[in-house]
């Protein structure tokens, strides 16, 4: 099982990302550069963190550009796994592979803290050890992550049940405390219709061991690790046992 | 100093955009940048938007315009959410 | 050598250094001839202040530098100590105060570039940084635009390149007004036995450029910070402007080029740009170069070779590389996308050439350039100490503690500091055990389980204004204070010692008491000065109230074992350790509430405060506290606040009445701290404190909603505070006013 | 656009900021951004420079274009590093 970690120029979350999935997972991991055009033999692909080309234009603008994310395209499209955290959420939605704008913080400035989301989808590859309702405890850090779409766009998100998280407060509930940077309806993450790619702002890999704040974030490369062990399988939305149930619609697509 | 850029090389023209969100879309810097002016005693000011400016030298071709458009549409602006206008020097 | 004539018209129609006439005459009498150009602009910037210490060289080595665990100390780009497992950590401050004075977000985000490639500069991964600020009243119309940038350009820089801010302060007073001062230690990590290292060697070896190009960012900079900021327009060339992404680019490509093995020295180009590189590289080394400046990448057409040699373009390295081995190093920079060019060459004679392409226009001995001349300026003390140090406590009006305490939970210097670090990354790199907020930031050693660091950075600038040594020990041992909180030990210190002008006796007479009471402290202590740096002639207007500010480490057996910040079980005892006497001379509150900075400091008990330090670190170590805080600015009662915030659980405390209320609760002493245990826990803590001869009082409980603080023996019993208690606020109103979400002011 | 925003009310014009760094100063977006470009396959770019753009409602009165200046100078550009540009519609 081997989860490949994308390095732009400027990311800068790889490494940690790379030790959640390998040193705390168990997983493993490689680097994949930038101008690879090939992800051959990767079970899952993720987008870190990061300033990627120093965000100069719209974060991710500039690194949805580059040779990888051509290659990334079409992994996705076969659909296989595709997560992207913070500023990799960025560079799907400069890609298009996922809906939706990311706007500077409704403060205005950076916000680096712990908050809360609570799972809205559980049948995804990175969220199917997971139950729905879930409350997870993850740190952000980034000064663009107010999620924005326009209203018909987020009807149809709603719909085809695309939000992947949402910020909430201790409760589950979605108030406008828990929401951290003004993202439209405290959307947290989002994901396509069949849930292989799946973009997120908080940050798992920084929540992957008690001893730095929170585990919680493990829970997710967990999902991960048991969607591709049970080779696409992933149990139905309703919780049931992990390795049974419906085969997701993405990893059978690709097929 | 406009003519003077637009005139940098023989066929080459400066290209000036700016782009700023569309009108419905709330904009937390313009709203930081009306705070700060506001805080400096700046009287009178009813609403700032704040967005990106950029000046481009580019090689002249006859279909110039239609490059700037392709650049800007989707790169330099983000049509979901950004407007730009364009002025070929 | 083809030399240029006298060069002294050229200097007149372009100054390029700040010489003086004396200098001048050093350089011709070291050279046996005049300078060219290109060499008068190298002494003109390398014997600035800045870079040559000149003022403070003889001062500075009173202090302690070495130690069991120091493996470099100070005179590398960093110093480096002993961080177990074959580890070594890397630690430095530096200033950027003048620039962020003209330019604050790009002077401040490229004072967090050039600490980080110091650390860099000894081949160490930048894992952590500590920004100390000082600005004018933030309700000033003039600060708040310019704290918010400082802080913005901090956040932009350190969070892109990836580095954790774990951890500051920040402290307003009007003579920071025009003179904000921006200080940033960084600290890095590195395997002991691949500390790298700047002295060059191997003639033939190649001198390699690596990193941006050079334009024409910050010329003068070093010559430019060390003047007084004149409010002249033409100061305005010297700003430079940070890339964090060729930043995190250049951390990356060095680290790697490092790996090949082929790297033979190396160091950033800061201050001084290439010129202090080559030199000082040279110099330590013990050999020379030449090197063709022509071949240096440039970002502007028609720079002259001057301008090159002065420029302060960030986020640039130069190598020396095995002769052979080049090409290992620019496949690494091809990769990261970086230029990189061979310059030049090793030589085994000591002499630096220069070449614009086959023109000399520099050849002397590199060490001219780097041994300036050392001044031993007039020290007077102060004309005003007399007068501030005069306070009649007795004369000042008694105010109710409730509101005076909530006035102190809202000042700057006490205030909830979330609305600076939730800007500020300081959880990546996943090493961030304790975040901001807390007196110590805790780092996990990821490759040394459990292991860790622990970093505080203190300074207190009103106490040093009163009492410079004083003050300066009072840095040095609050510093340690928080770091026992964290269960730490100390293992080293670096400082930024801010000043005005030295050649003022009344100031250089402060800056040798700073620099005394820092070297007294850290005797005390037992703990070294690995490295630091000199900001003087921080006098636009007003003349800064001397700042000393101490950056110190420490090493932690344990990271699972630590102690809360405040309360965390209901029915917990609360200790307080050590016996200073609080008073209000040179007080937050004196300041605060009755707008006096005045008073007479008492001289702190060094070995009874050092006892106390050890045996709170010990006890947290040994997992025998629940929490453990620092009193501070503020005294007990602002401190007893602090440790309600975090789970906003109230206490009872009765204090042993001596005096004035007011000096109880907001008095300030060095050598307190305050902690709480589990019931059961209670015994043994006492024992244990008995054993290190450290005095203890059991003064409340934890538990309720609301803070009630009163006096011991009116209540005649110790911990439940009297009927009539001094204090009853509840937390959720303390909290209000210590944190009312993060707005500036 | 540019007469209907000039005109949202009695009183009040638009003004059109552009700020752009001096000429020689260091512009890593701009560098950036044409890489970008250039990773899109948009050709014959010969420079990129990026600066910001605020478009300023405010009161009008006699003394505006100063009022401008003043905003300008110092807290929307910085004089040190940029040059600012302005359009009262
Ligand atoms: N400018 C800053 N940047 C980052 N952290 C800061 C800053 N100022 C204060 N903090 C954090 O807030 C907490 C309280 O700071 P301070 O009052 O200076 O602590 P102490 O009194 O214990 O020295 C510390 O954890 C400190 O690291
Ligand atoms: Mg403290």
């Amino acid at each position: 099982m081997t989860i490949g970690i994308v390095v732009f120029p400027g990311s800068n979350c790889d490494a940690d990302t790379y030790h959640a999935v390998r040193d705390v997972l168990g997983c493993e991991a490689v680097y994949v550069w930038h101008q690879e055009t090939a992800l051959d033999g990767l079970d899952a692909v993720v987008l870190p963190g990061g300033f990627a080309y120093g965000d100069y234009l719209r974060a991710g603008a500039i690194a949805a550009t580059s040779p990888v994310m051509r290659a990334v395209r079409r992994y996705a499209a076969a659909g296989r796994p595709v997560l992207g955290i913070c500023n990799g959420f960025q560079v799907l939605v400069e890609t298009r592979l996922l809906p939706g704008a990311l706007l500077l913080n409704r403060p205005g400035e950076f916000r680096c803290e712990h908050v809360r989301i609570r799972v809205e989808r559980a049948d995804t590859p990175f969220t199917c050890a997971l139950r729905e309702g879930d409350i997870l405890r993850l740190p952000i850090a980034h000064g663009e992550g107010r999620y924005y779409v326009d209203a018909e766009t987020l009807a149809a998100l709603t719909r085809d049940r695309q939000i992947a998280f949402r910020y909430c407060d201790a409760a589950g509930h979605t108030t406008e405390s828990a929401n951290p940077n003004g993202a439209l309806d405290n959307i947290a993450g989002v994901a396509t219709v069949s849930g292989t790619v799946l973009g997120l702002m908080p940050h798992p890999e920084r929540a992957s061991e008690a001893i730095v704040g929170s585990a919680d974030g493990l829970r997710i490369f967990e999902s991960l690790a048991r969607w591709i062990a049970g080779r696409g399988v992933v149990p139905a939305p309703a919780g049931a046992g992990a390795g049974g149930g419906a085969a997701p619609a993405g990893r059978a697509e690709g097929r | 100093m406009a003519a003077a850029a637009g005139a940098t090389a023989a066929g080459v023209r400066t290209v000036r955009v700016t782009v700023a969100l569309k009108p419905g879309v709330l904009d937390a810097q313009g709203q930081a940048i009306q705070k700060g002016l506001d805080a400096l005693g700046h009287a009178g000011v009813r609403a700032v938007r704040a967005g990106r400016y950029f000046e481009i030298e580019m090689q002249d071709t006859p279909d110039l315009e239609a490059r700037v458009r392709a650049m800007c549409d989707g790169f330099l602006a983000n049509p979901l959410i950004e407007d730009f206008r364009y002025e070929v020097l | 050598m083809a030399a240029v004539g006298p060069a002294l018209e050229g200097i007149a129609a372009r100054p390029l250094g700040a010489l003086r006439p004396d200098e001048y005459a050093e350089v011709c009498r070291r050279l046996r001839r005049d300078p060219t150009p290109a060499e008068l602009g190298m002494f003109g910037v390398m014997w600035s202040e800045h870079c040559a210490y000149k003022h403070s060289r003889a001062a500075l080595r009173r202090l302690p530098t070495r130690g069991p665990g120091v493996l470099r100390g100070p005179g590398e780009n960093a110093g480096a100590v002993d961080a177990g497992d074959g580890w070594a950590a890397v630690f430095k401050m530096e200033s950027h105060n003048h620039p962020s004075a003209v330019a604050p977000f790009h002077g401040a985000a490229t004072g967090v570039g050039g600490i980080i490639r110091d650390v860099l500069a000894m081949g160490a991964r930048p894992v952590a940084l500590l920004d100390s600020l000082r600005f004018g009243p933030l309700d000033d119309p003039a600060t708040a635009p310019q704290a918010r940038g400082v802080i913005a350009g901090i956040a932009a820089y350190g969070n892109s390149i990836g580095v954790p801010t774990v951890g500051g302060e920040l402290r307003c007073a009007p003579c920071y007004r025009a003179n904000p001062l921006v200080n940033v230690a960084c600290l890095g990590l590195v395997r002991a036995d691949r500390i790298a290292t700047s002295r060059a060697a191997g003639p033939g070896n190649a001198v390699v450029y690596l990193g941006a190009r050079t334009g024409r960012d910050g010329m003068q900079g070093a010559a430019f910070a060390s003047v007084e900021l004149s409010g002249n327009p033409s100061d305005r060339s010297a700003v430079q402007m940070g890339d964090p992404f060729t930043g995190k680019l250049l951390i990356e490509a060095t680290l790697e080029a490092l790996a090949t093995g082929a790297v033979v020295a190396l160091q950033d180009m800061g201050a001084a740009g290439i010129t202090c590189a080559l030199s000082e590289m040279s110099a330590r080394g013990g050999v020379g170069m030449d090197v063709d400046i022509r071949l240096v990448p440039r970002r502007e057409d028609r720079m002259t070779p001057e301008e090159v040699l002065l420029s302060e373009s960030q986020e640039r390295m130069l190598l020396v590389v095995a002769a052979g081995r080049e090409e290992e190093v620019l496949r690494v920079a091809r990769r990261w996308e970086l230029p990189a060019v061979v310059i030049g060459r090793v030589v085994a004679d000591p002499v630096l050439s220069v070449r614009d392409g086959a023109r000399t226009i520099v050849s002397l001995d590199p060490r001219h350039l780097t041994d300036a001349p050392a001044y031993a300026p007039a020290a007077m003390p102060p004309a005003y100490l007399d007068e501030v140090r005069r306070l009649d406590v007795s004369a000042l009006p008694l105010h109710d503690p409730a509101h005076a305490l909530l006035a102190l939970l809202r000042g700057p210097g006490t205030r909830s500091a979330r609305w600076v670090f939730r800007q500020y990354d300081h959880m990546i790199q996943t090493n961030t055990v304790v975040p901001p907020g807390a007196d110590a930031a805790v780092l996990r050693l990821k490759d040394a389980p459990p292991s860790g660091v622990a970093l505080a950075v203190d300074g207190n600038g009103r106490a040093c204004y009163l009492d410079p040594c004083t003050g300066a020990m009072l840095a040095v041992l609050e510093a340690a204070q928080n770091l026992a909180c964290a269960g730490a030990v100390p293992a080293a210190v670096t400082d930024c010692l801010n000043f005005a002008s030295p050649e003022r006796p009344d100031v250089f007479w402060t800056f040798t008491q700073a620099v005394d009471g820092i070297a007294r402290a850290c005797d005390a202590l037992d703990v070294p000065v690995v490295g630091g740096n000199v900001s003087f002639y921080n006098e636009a207007g007003d003349a800064i109230y001397p700042t000393p500010v101490i950056a110190m480490l420490g090493r932690v057996a344990d990271v699972r074992r630590r102690a809360a910040s405040g309360w965390l079980g209901r029915g917990d005892v609360i200790v307080l350790f050590g016996d200073g006497t609080p008073a209000l001379d040179g007080s937050e509150y004196l300041e605060l509430i009755h707008g006096r900075v005045a008073g007479r400091l008492p001289t702190p008990d060094l070995p009874a405060v050092a006892r106390t330090i050890r045996c709170v670190r010990d006890a947290v170590a040994e997992g025998l506290v629940v929490s453990a805080h620092d009193c501070a600015e503020g005294g007990i009662a602002v401190a007893l606040a602090e440790c309600c915030m975090p789970s906003r659980i109230g206490a009872r405390v009765a204090l042993p009445a001596a005096g004035r209320h007011d000096a109880v609760l907001f008095g300030e002493a060095i050598g307190r701290v305050v902690v709480s245990v589990r019931p059961d826990g209670i015994t043994k803590l006492l024992e244990f404190a008995r054993r290190f001869d450290v005095p203890v009082q059991v003064i409340g409980t934890v538990g309720g909603g609301r803070l009630v603080v009163g006096a011991a023996d009116v209540s005649g019993a110790s911990t439940s505070p009297d009927a009539a208690p001094w204090l009853d606020v509840p937390v959720g109103i303390l909290a209000q006013a210590w944190d009312a979400d993060g707005e500036v002011s």
